[in-house]
């Protein structure tokens, strides 16, 4: 399998800081995925828990401190593979203390040039992005044309404007908006959420990068926008042969694209695996929490005998004080006396159960 | 169910762009019919759904109907009494009554004030002399009605999760003790788990309370689950409202079979829609309704039957049929 | 440099939660302890002068010791051009500022605030006659209207100080019509009114209070910076505050009249007193805004 | 808007801008000192003190002083107008300024002074006769007023601010008009055709500035030659650069603080008398003034014939002051100020913002400080100027003023202190009423004769000065600054540039 | 705008672009009404506000003036005062006792373009006003670039980097220059200026070469940018711009795109700050202005403005209050018009 790894993310870090409460926050605390050549990989998760702050720390656009402290980004291009997180280390300088960060000292500037560094062939060439609500994330100021054609002209061997155009309109017609050619002078106020979120497809795939990351695409669009996204998603993916990492927290939207999932829970990775295995629900291979949360599903097979929904009792850990042994262990109806003191104090290893098929919990792994 | 708690009666609602002889564009002044002419019932102890796409009118309903926006024409009847013509300070005790969940999750709340404060603030508002204690007691009991800790209570409101501050949202609302709540969205931005709890907390309390529900989705299958009937709203107007289940498994206007296919049948493309490729499926555009049925334009029935006059006829608009059926709809050609 | 609280030894976690300086950023506390060093500082000033406990009398001219330097026989901070203490004129001086100033401020924010919520909050005709007003009060550059005011009927800080006033409530006005029109966007209003709440009390607590008092505090401090530059100002036109009371604006004019001759204490006293008052006012409502409102970055 | 200037250039500073240019609407010194170089009277007076012929080459007189005949010069051109040829000057010219001076519409402060003229006509072309109502005396002093073309004004009949005559005036004085900037800076060339001589001085400049301090830089960078009025505080740096000469030149005023006799705790002449006693002058003028004057104890210049140098001014004298008060009733109250009958004597000052107000603050300040000694409480009171003018001359609401009269070259103070001057808008604006004063005045009037006039003026300034209805201060000695470079500078006291046609520059090409 | 015309031509025939042009519903045409039409209408109602608040500001002068004690024609007379003459000279000046009959007469003037003449030196107001609003633009507008070319790399450096020490120092650098007496301030540019350059700074007028006058207007230029008191509202205003804009999902997709996000950040963060900033500023600056004509002997409306006020010259007031009300209009105006092709979206507002 390893020839077809595209990005392989290891045990990534990101903390934020809070001034008033003095302390880090572990928004993406050990983070480990993998995503194949042509594949999809999808990202489910209670909101939260870690899924855009960890596609944001590999594409470096974690702008708040201290940010990205740790781990292994590698992207395998064309030209070979490539550290995304190359040479940051040492402009942070992390003090540790029983396994616990007590305090960061981070050139925060240097730091910034060196990820400009890193990123300038990977962003927008390598790897796209699209961002949920499109409308805020689109330029207001300027037409989507004229951020399409940008993007082409970067990226692409174009530098003719007149071509660049031409290309641009192709992609608008490609996603679908009815005129492309008027369509392009129209800013995005103009545009409906759902036009808006095609032109910012048009505009990730207008480079032809090899990954396209696509957080929450669905979002914010009503149930009939919404599937034709997913749709077009589906459609140009198998027809251009990219890679794509989809976040969502709706379930099934994932299990419509998807051929990994990957679960997240309170900044981690808790499963990653082929879409059947984990969707599974009568399997007895999956997380705990993968099984909890296909059940909290509102389908009329969810229901309970008095018209309730199953639901995870229980909270989420705080994201500041992360206990030391399973994060899902508070939570889980599957504890049991044989393995509860390991749960409670050992942070269970993420380890493959099956081919390709890696879980994060004592229970599976015994 | 006796006599409706509630009773909407050909309810409108204009926004009027007024743009002054100087402004750009167009005419001079555009008027959106958020909502335009729509009549129903709820009664106590039920849920009624309110489904339709972004902007046609869900969030108006609920809002006219709580006087937060003054509506057009028609009446609101809660309780015998027609409230549209109440001035605000004699509807201020109604507001006792008749509360709303915001689609907003952070509208409720004062980024600034502790929950603490702002469930204070919500009882004493209607229970003028409660004992600090009592308000202590109730404040507490609120809190764990929703599930939450009691050392939330002195977080502020920027202090919390999205699920939690829809929750102390919900609180909020229950410290009024409301016989009738608009919940709009209620677990828009939730994760199906917090989702899960939300509905469950809102069955519960229907259940302890005998509450009313307008409850305001997108998530059709929560509309399913939770609702009485469903109402589903196109472009201003309710084009089909019947019995949640019957609404969702046999839906007669096309629009609902939309709809629904696209929840349902996720998974066989085929199965989409016919017609939905050809149609203009762009922005609707309430400043240029067609004529005749409002749907007509991306409706899969209407260009199938190759464009019938009917659905044009500006004088023929298609109503809600047989009002004394439980299953009514809209529509010249409502499906099997 | 960022450190884990929950990591720190317990006594320091202790003494930072009993201590809620402890929490604010060091900067802010910097500029927040200079700035009420200031403002107590002034209002110290204030006392001394209205119970005339000064080193000297301010008025006691010294012909022969016109200008002498600092220390020169007794006087601190030496003599302006009649002989007269220096030390004990910028103390009275401040008082032309004082109650004037707070008057200006309590202008600016009461009107601005009511213009503010009038437009903000009703709209509609309201909304256009606020905005005709404040864009009235726009097109008049203040030091004109002032000047007029002053010559026309009597230079006198109180007129300064109203017409200082009057022209800063716009620009309170337009903040906070700007924040209701944000809240309202985010429904917040909205909510409140549907919770049954008494219009005064969603205005007065909800609106100004909780979610307008940093701009009010940004803006009063701003306002006093504002009137003690103006009356400068109009003291150098010779419309400020008149001899043979003290203010630093007169101060500073006549002592400049020396100061091309190279003696520049006598004014570059004064105008240091300005400019550390006034940045001790500007900074404490830095520090006061990012306490309330969070620092950013 | 920058004039070039030559080397043969004289650019001298003024504080503030001059309205018009004419003769007749003007009504500033700034305006008055122009019209100085660009136009003459029919008479002039030299450097003695003497009438001396100007555009009147003789004149006579009838016996009683009422017919006074002028034969005018017969060479003088007016200043030529763009592209046209010089108008000859002759008697049209005088009939016709009178006239438009005298005309209603014609707004201007000369008027007054010109009331004892009945009327003037024209005997021939180069000979005028003016009749006068009844003899004045000095009558020909009076006839120094400038003479403006009857081609000038736009309008032959009577003469606004809006007339184009009053910002290009044409005159036939010993400069002619080249320019007024938008700065209003006022630029003068010489008059090649002057009847007296191509003046030396090739150019006057007239550079208004606005800041006084930001004037005296000017100088001492160069940037101007000539200061006309050095402010007093400039005098020491001025005199310690040998590049500049500091000419005195006596101010024809004199300061004084006037008493509201209405207030009936001034009305005690012993009171008065102590206020003045109780400040030192000397002092005033030495640490404010650097020297610069005299103190004198009447209302005349001290140089002139009116003057009695035997009334010395009363020196500084505390304790005098106070047992003055002392004895006119009053008593130390408890907190050291006087009483009298239980109410303490507390004044109000009023004194007009002016422009350069700075020395005019120290004196008012002084004087509260030298009065504060004796027990005697001053309110100092700054007012703009108009609203001083009602306070003082319409409402009479003041105990105290600080003001100065210039001092008139015919020395007539009834307006002062008779009084029938007692009233609104009148200048007697203290109220003062003496049967004695009254009688004097009355009498100095009758008289024609120079000697009887100056007995009696001698005798008015003891009492005055006794009486103490103002407390005299001084008149200063104005200083003009200029570069060394400026030969030959003589300066007419009120005028300033009577004489400025024989100015030279040394250097100048 | 002609890149529009040749995308049209790229896919259209001629007949079928000119046919699509015709069509008002086609997004061309649309497209094209919406960017133009706000802008006509944007003038038209800014006119008519300009208007109205000329109307306003006239009223509001003139209101002042007449209720002031004193009046203006006593001037004239210089001290021979007394009320009767006072009556005649007003009455040879044309001038009623009502305030409504004065300011009626002043406002007919007006609509034939007459601003009057002034009272003290009876020239036209009209052409003073002019030239001395011209001066004072060159002096304001200059002032103003130095005020922005101060603020804005602190406000660029503290809002982009925002962890570095100098942070502080900077800001409260800027803090203190707008905390200065500016006439103090001018003072001591003057002494510096004279006496450690050894030069004069002031040369308006007095005929010293050519090549001075740019550095005779640098000094004023400067004084009047660095002390009118803004650098610290810029420095803050446009600080908190840059740091919103930034932190703008829209400047994250640029990132994520590769591109500039100052390109994408210009408009938003650079450009509409600065024009409203100017537009803003500029009744503070012609107030600044009073000061700095006065010490520097410059020719313009502060000076013109301070000297009509000591003289009741009401002509001449009311003109100089029309015309800085007009800069002020202008300004806004000019801000108005780049906010609305700067963003399009605001014709939709
Ligand atoms: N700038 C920041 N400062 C502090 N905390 C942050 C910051 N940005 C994100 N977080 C926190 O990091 C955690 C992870 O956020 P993230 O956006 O990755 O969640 P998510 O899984 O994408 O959730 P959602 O489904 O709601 O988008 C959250 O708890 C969030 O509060
Ligand atoms: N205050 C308002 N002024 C003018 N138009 C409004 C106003 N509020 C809503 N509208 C318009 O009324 C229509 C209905 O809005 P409404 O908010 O009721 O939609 P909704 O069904 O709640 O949509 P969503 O699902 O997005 O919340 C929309 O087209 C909207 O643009
Ligand atoms: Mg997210
Ligand atoms: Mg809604």
């Amino acid at each position: 399998m390893n020839t077809a790894e595209h990005l392989k993310i290891e045990d990534l870090h990101t903390y934020f800081y809070s001034n008033v409460k003095r302390a880090f926050i572990h928004s993406v605390n050990g983070v480990s995925l993998t995503v194949n050549k042509g594949e999809t990989l999808g990202i489910v998760g209670e909101s939260g828990s870690g899924k855009s702050i960890s596609m944001l720390s590999t594409m470096g656009l974690i702008n708040a401190a201290p940010g990205v402290l740790q781990g292994e980004v590698t992207l395998h291009t064309k030209q070979g593979s490539e550290s995304l997180l190359k040479g940051l280390d040492q402009f942070v300088k992390i003090d540790i203390q029983d396994k616990r960060i007590i305090s960061v000292k981070k050139d925060l500037n240097a730091w910034n040039k060196q990820v400009e560094n890193n990123m300038k062939h990977i962003r927008g060439k390598e790897i796209s992005m699209i961002f949920q609500n499109p409308k805020a994330a689109m330029n207001p100021y300027e037409t989507i044309g004229k951020q399409i054609v940008e993007m082409v002209l970067l990226h692409t061997e174009l530098r003719n404007k007149h071509e660049a155009k031409e290309k641009a309109v192709y992609w608008l017609e490609r996603v679908k908006i009815d005129s492309p050619q008027w369509r392009f002078d129209n800013h995005p106020f103009g545009l409906s959420g759902g036009m808006c979120q095609r032109a910012m497809v048009a505009m990730a795939l207008s480079s032809e990068p090899s990954l396209l990351i696509a957080d929450e695409p669905t979002t914010g669009l009503d149930a009939t926008i919404q599937s034709k996204i997913i749709d077009l998603l589906a459609e140009l993916q198998q027809e251009l042969g990219i890679t794509m990492v989809l976040i969502s927290h709706d379930i099934s939207v994932i299990s419509r694209l998807s051929d990994n999932i990957a679960v997240m829970y309170s900044g981690t990775v808790m499963e990653q695996g082929p879409a059947k295995a984990v969707l599974d629900v009568n399997s007895d291979k999956t997380h705990p929490y993968t099984q909890a949360l296909l059940s909290s599903v509102p389908e009329e097979h969810n229901l309970l005998a008095n018209g309730h929904l199953k639901s995870i009792d229980g909270e989420v850990p705080d994201t500041i004080d992360i206990p030391a042994g399973c994060r899902f262990y508070a939570r889980c109806k599957m504890k049991h006396s044989g393995i509860e003191k390991q749960c409670h104090h050992e942070n269970p290893p993420f380890q493959e159960i099956s081919p390709g098929h890696r879980v994060r919990c004592w229970l599976r792994i015994n | 169910m006796a006599f409706p708690l509630l009773k909407v009666s050909n309810l409108k609602k204009h926004y009027s762009h007024k743009k002054g002889i100087l402004q750009a564009n167009k005419q001079s002044d555009s008027i959106i019919p958020a909502v335009d002419d729509i009549s129903f019932d709820l009664g106590v102890n039920e849920t009624l759904g309110l489904v339709g796409e972004s902007g046609c009118g869900k969030t108006t309903t609920g809002k006219s109907i709580l006087k937060l926006t003054s509506s057009s024409s028609g009446s609101i009847v809660y309780k015998n009494t027609d409230i549209t013509l109440l001035n605000e300070k004699d509807f201020r005790p109604y507001r006792k009554d008749m509360q709303m969940i915001f689609q907003d999750l952070d509208a409720a709340l004062n980024p600034k004030v502790r929950i603490r404060d702002v469930l204070r603030e919500a009882i004493t508002v209607h229970h003028k002399n409660m004992s600090a204690g009592e308000i202590k007691d109730k404040t507490e009991h609120l809190i764990s009605l929703v599930n939450l800790k009691k050392s939330k209570l002195d977080n502020r409101s920027s202090e919390l999760s999205g699920g939690e501050k829809r929750r102390v949202g919900i609180a909020r609302v229950l410290a009024v003790e409301p016989k009738f709540i608009v919940a709009d969205e209620p677990t828009s931005a939730l994760d199906v788990s917090i989702q899960a709890q939300v509905v469950n907390l809102m069955r519960d309390l229907q259940n302890e309370f005998k509450l009313s529900y307008l409850f305001i989705s997108h998530d059709l299958q929560l509309v399913e689950i939770l609702s009485h009937r469903v109402a589903v709203m196109y472009l201003g107007r309710i084009v089909e409202m019947g019995p949640s289940m019957e609404v969702a498994n046999r839906p007669l206007h096309p629009y609902t079979a939309i709809l629904w296919s696209s929840l349902h049948d996720g998974n066989q493309k085929e199965a989409q829609t016919a017609g939905s490729q050809e149609a203009n499926w762009g922005v609707f555009d309430f400043e240029r309704p067609s004529t005749g049925c409002r749907f007509a334009p991306r409706c899969p029935v209407y260009l199938k039957k190759g464009k019938p006059s009917a659905c044009t006829d500006p004088e023929n608009e298609p109503l809600l049929n047989n009002t004394t059926q439980e299953h009514q709809v809209a529509c010249h050609f409502p499906l099997g | 440099m960022y450190t884990e609280f929950s990591q720190l030894p317990i006594e320091k976690r202790q003494d930072i939660e009993k201590h809620w300086w402890k929490k604010i950023h060091r900067m802010d506390l910097l500029y927040l302890c200079y700035g009420i060093t200031i403002v107590s500082l002034v209002v110290i000033s204030y006392f001394l002068g209205a119970f005339n406990l000064l080193p000297f009398d301010p008025e006691e001219m010294d012909l022969d010791n016109m200008m002498v330097g600092i220390g020169a026989e007794g006087h601190i901070l030496g003599t302006d051009f009649m002989g007269r203490d220096l030390l004990s004129r910028m103390i009275l001086g401040i008082q032309a500022y004082f109650l004037p100033g707070l008057l200006a401020i309590v202008i600016a924010l009461s009107f601005g605030s009511f213009l503010g919520v009038l437009s903000g909050f009703y709209g509609g005709r309201i909304d256009t006659g606020v905005t005709y007003f404040n864009n009235l009060v726009d097109s008049f550059p203040r030091l004109v209207l002032i000047l007029l005011v002053v010559a026309a009927f009597k230079p006198d800080i109180y007129y300064i100080m109203i017409i200082v006033g009057l022209t800063n409530a716009p620009v309170v006005a337009a903040l906070i019509k700007n924040k209701i029109q944000f809240l309202k966007q985010k429904n917040f209003i909205e909510s409140s009114i549907a919770m049954g709440l008494p219009t005064h009390l969603i205005i007065f607590k909800h609106i100004l209070w909780y979610n307008c008092r940093s701009i009010l505090i940004i803006q009063a401090t701003l306002g006093m910076g504002e009137a003690i530059l103006m009356e400068t100002s109009l003291s150098y036109l010779g419309f400020g505050v008149q001899e043979p009371t003290p203010s630093w604006g007169n101060m500073v004019q006549a002592g400049s009249n020396y100061l091309m001759q190279g003696n520049f204490w006598p004014s570059t006293a004064p105008a240091l007193a300005i400019m550390f008052t006034i940045l001790g006012f500007y900074l404490l409502g830095d520090a006061l805004n990012h306490i309330l409102e969070g620092r950013k970055s | 808007s920058a004039a070039k200037r030559d080397s043969g250039s004289l650019a001298y500073g003024e504080y503030g801008r001059p309205a018009t240019l004419d003769p007749i609407t003007s009504n500033d010194m700034i305006s008055l000192r122009i019209t100085e170089l660009l136009f003459n009277g029919l008479v002039g007076i030299n450097e003695k003190q003497e009438i001396v012929p100007e555009l009147a080459a003789s004149w006579s007189s009838d016996e009683e002083g009422k017919y006074y005949t002028f034969k005018l010069r017969q060479d003088v051109k007016w200043h030529p107008k763009e592209g046209k040829e010089a108008e000859v000057f002759d008697a049209d010219d005088v009939v016709a300024t009178y006239k438009i001076m005298m005309h209603a519409k014609t707004i201007t402060p000369l008027k007054v002074r010109y009331e004892f003229i009945e009327s003037v006509k024209k005997i021939d072309n180069y000979t005028v006769e003016f009749t006068l109502k009844r003899p004045v005396l000095n009558a020909l002093a009076k006839f120094t007023f400038k003479i403006i073309p009857k081609h000038g004004p736009a309008n032959p009949v009577y003469l606004n601010r809006e007339d184009p005559f009053v910002q290009y005036p044409i005159g036939t004085g010993p400069f002619r008009l080249k320019e007024v900037t938008a700065d209003r800076e006022v630029i003068m060339e010489a008059n090649p055709d002057y009847f007296k001589g191509k003046p030396k001085v090739k150019e006057f400049i007239a550079k208004p500035f606005a800041d006084q301090n930001i004037m005296n830089q000017a100088l001492t960078f160069n940037a101007i030659d000539m200061i006309v009025l050095v402010n007093p505080r400039h005098i020491p740096e001025l005199q310690g650069d040998k590049r500049f000469i500091l000419q005195p030149y006596n101010a024809l005023s004199y300061s004084f603080f006037g008493y509201n006799v209405r207030n009936p705790l001034l009305a005690d002449k012993r009171v008065r008398r102590a206020l003045t006693l109780a400040i030192n002058r000397e002092e005033m003028l030495s640490s404010f003034f650097n020297g610069q004057g005299t103190v004198i104890s009447g209302p005349f210049a001290p140089g002139s014939w009116a003057y009695n140098l035997d009334v010395k001014p009363e020196p500084y004298d505390k304790s005098r002051a106070v047992e003055l008060l002392k004895e006119a009733g009053f008593v130390e109250g408890a907190n050291g100020m006087m009483e009298k009958d239980g109410q303490a004597l507390n004044l109000s000052l009023k004194v007009p913002i002016a422009k350069e107000s700075e020395a005019i603050k120290r004196v008012v300040l002084a004087f509260k400080g030298y009065l504060k000694k004796v027990g005697v409480q001053v309110e100092v009171q700054f007012m703009e100027w108009q609203a001083w003018k009602e306070a003082v001359f319409e409402q009479h609401q003041f105990d105290v003023v600080f003001a100065s009269w210039v001092f008139d070259d015919s020395a007539d103070i009834s307006s002062l202190f008779h009084s029938a001057e007692v009233g609104a808008w009148k200048n007697n604006f203290g109220g003062y009423e003496n049967e004695k004063v009254d009688s004097l005045i009355v009498e100095s009037k009758l008289t024609l004769d120079h000697e009887k006039r100056r007995t009696i003026y001698r005798k008015l300034h003891a009492v005055l000065a006794d009486e103490a209805p103002y407390t005299f201060l001084w008149t200063l000695t104005n200083y003009s600054a200029y570069h060394n470079k400026l030969r030959k500078v003589a300066i007419h006291p009120y005028k300033f540039f009577s004489f400025a046609d024989s100015w030279f520059i040394s250097g100048g090409k | 705008m002609n890149t529009h015309q040749q995308t049209g031509d790229t896919w259209l025939s001629p007949v079928q672009s000119l046919a699509h042009k015709l069509n008002l519903d086609s997004p061309w045409v649309k497209h094209k009404l919406d960017f133009v039409m706000p802008m006509g209408v944007t003038i038209i109602r800014e006119l008519l506000l300009a208007l109205a608040l000329l109307f306003g500001v006239s009223l509001v002068v003139f209101t002042i003036l007449y209720a002031a004690p004193g009046d203006s024609f006593s001037l004239l007379l210089s001290g021979e005062r007394s009320a009767s003459a006072t009556e005649e000279v007003a009455q040879s000046l044309g001038f009623s006792n009502s305030w409504f009959g004065q300011y009626s007469t002043w406002l007919i003037n007006i609509l034939h373009g007459d601003l009057g003449t002034s009272i003290r030196t009876g020239q036209s107001v009209f052409e003073n006003v002019v030239s001395a609003t011209i001066n004072t633009l060159n002096l304001t507008l200059a002032a103003m670039l130095v005020t922005l070319i101060i603020a804005y790399p602190i406000a660029i450096y503290t809002s982009v980097r925002s962890a570095t020490p100098l942070n502080g120092p900077l800001t409260i650098f800027a803090y203190v220059i707008s905390a200065l007496p500016l006439f103090w301030l001018a003072y001591i540019g003057i002494f510096v200026s004279t006496n450690v350059f050894d030069y004069f700074p002031l040369g308006i007028g007095l005929g010293v070469e050519d090549d001075m006058e740019i550095m005779q207007f640098l000094l004023p230029v400067l004084i009047l940018g660095i002390g009118s008191g803004t650098v610290s509202e810029v420095v803050r205003f446009l600080k908190l711009e840059i740091s919103r804009v930034l932190e703008e999902e829209y400047i994250r997709t640029a990132k994520a795109k590769g591109a500039s996000i100052w390109r994408h950040g210009f408009k938003e963060g650079l450009l509409l700050p600065t024009s409203q900033i100017i537009s803003s500023k500029i009744p503070f600056f012609l107030g600044g202005a009073i000061i700095v004509e006065q010490v520097f002997n410059w020719p313009g409306m502060g000076r013109m403005a301070w000297q009509a006020a000591q003289d009741r010259d009401f002509p001449v007031i009311m003109g100089i209050a029309l015309a800085a009300a007009i800069l002020v209009r202008l300004g806004s105006l000019v801000h108005r018009m780049i906010y609305i092709i700067v963003n399009p979206r605001a014709s939709h507002e």
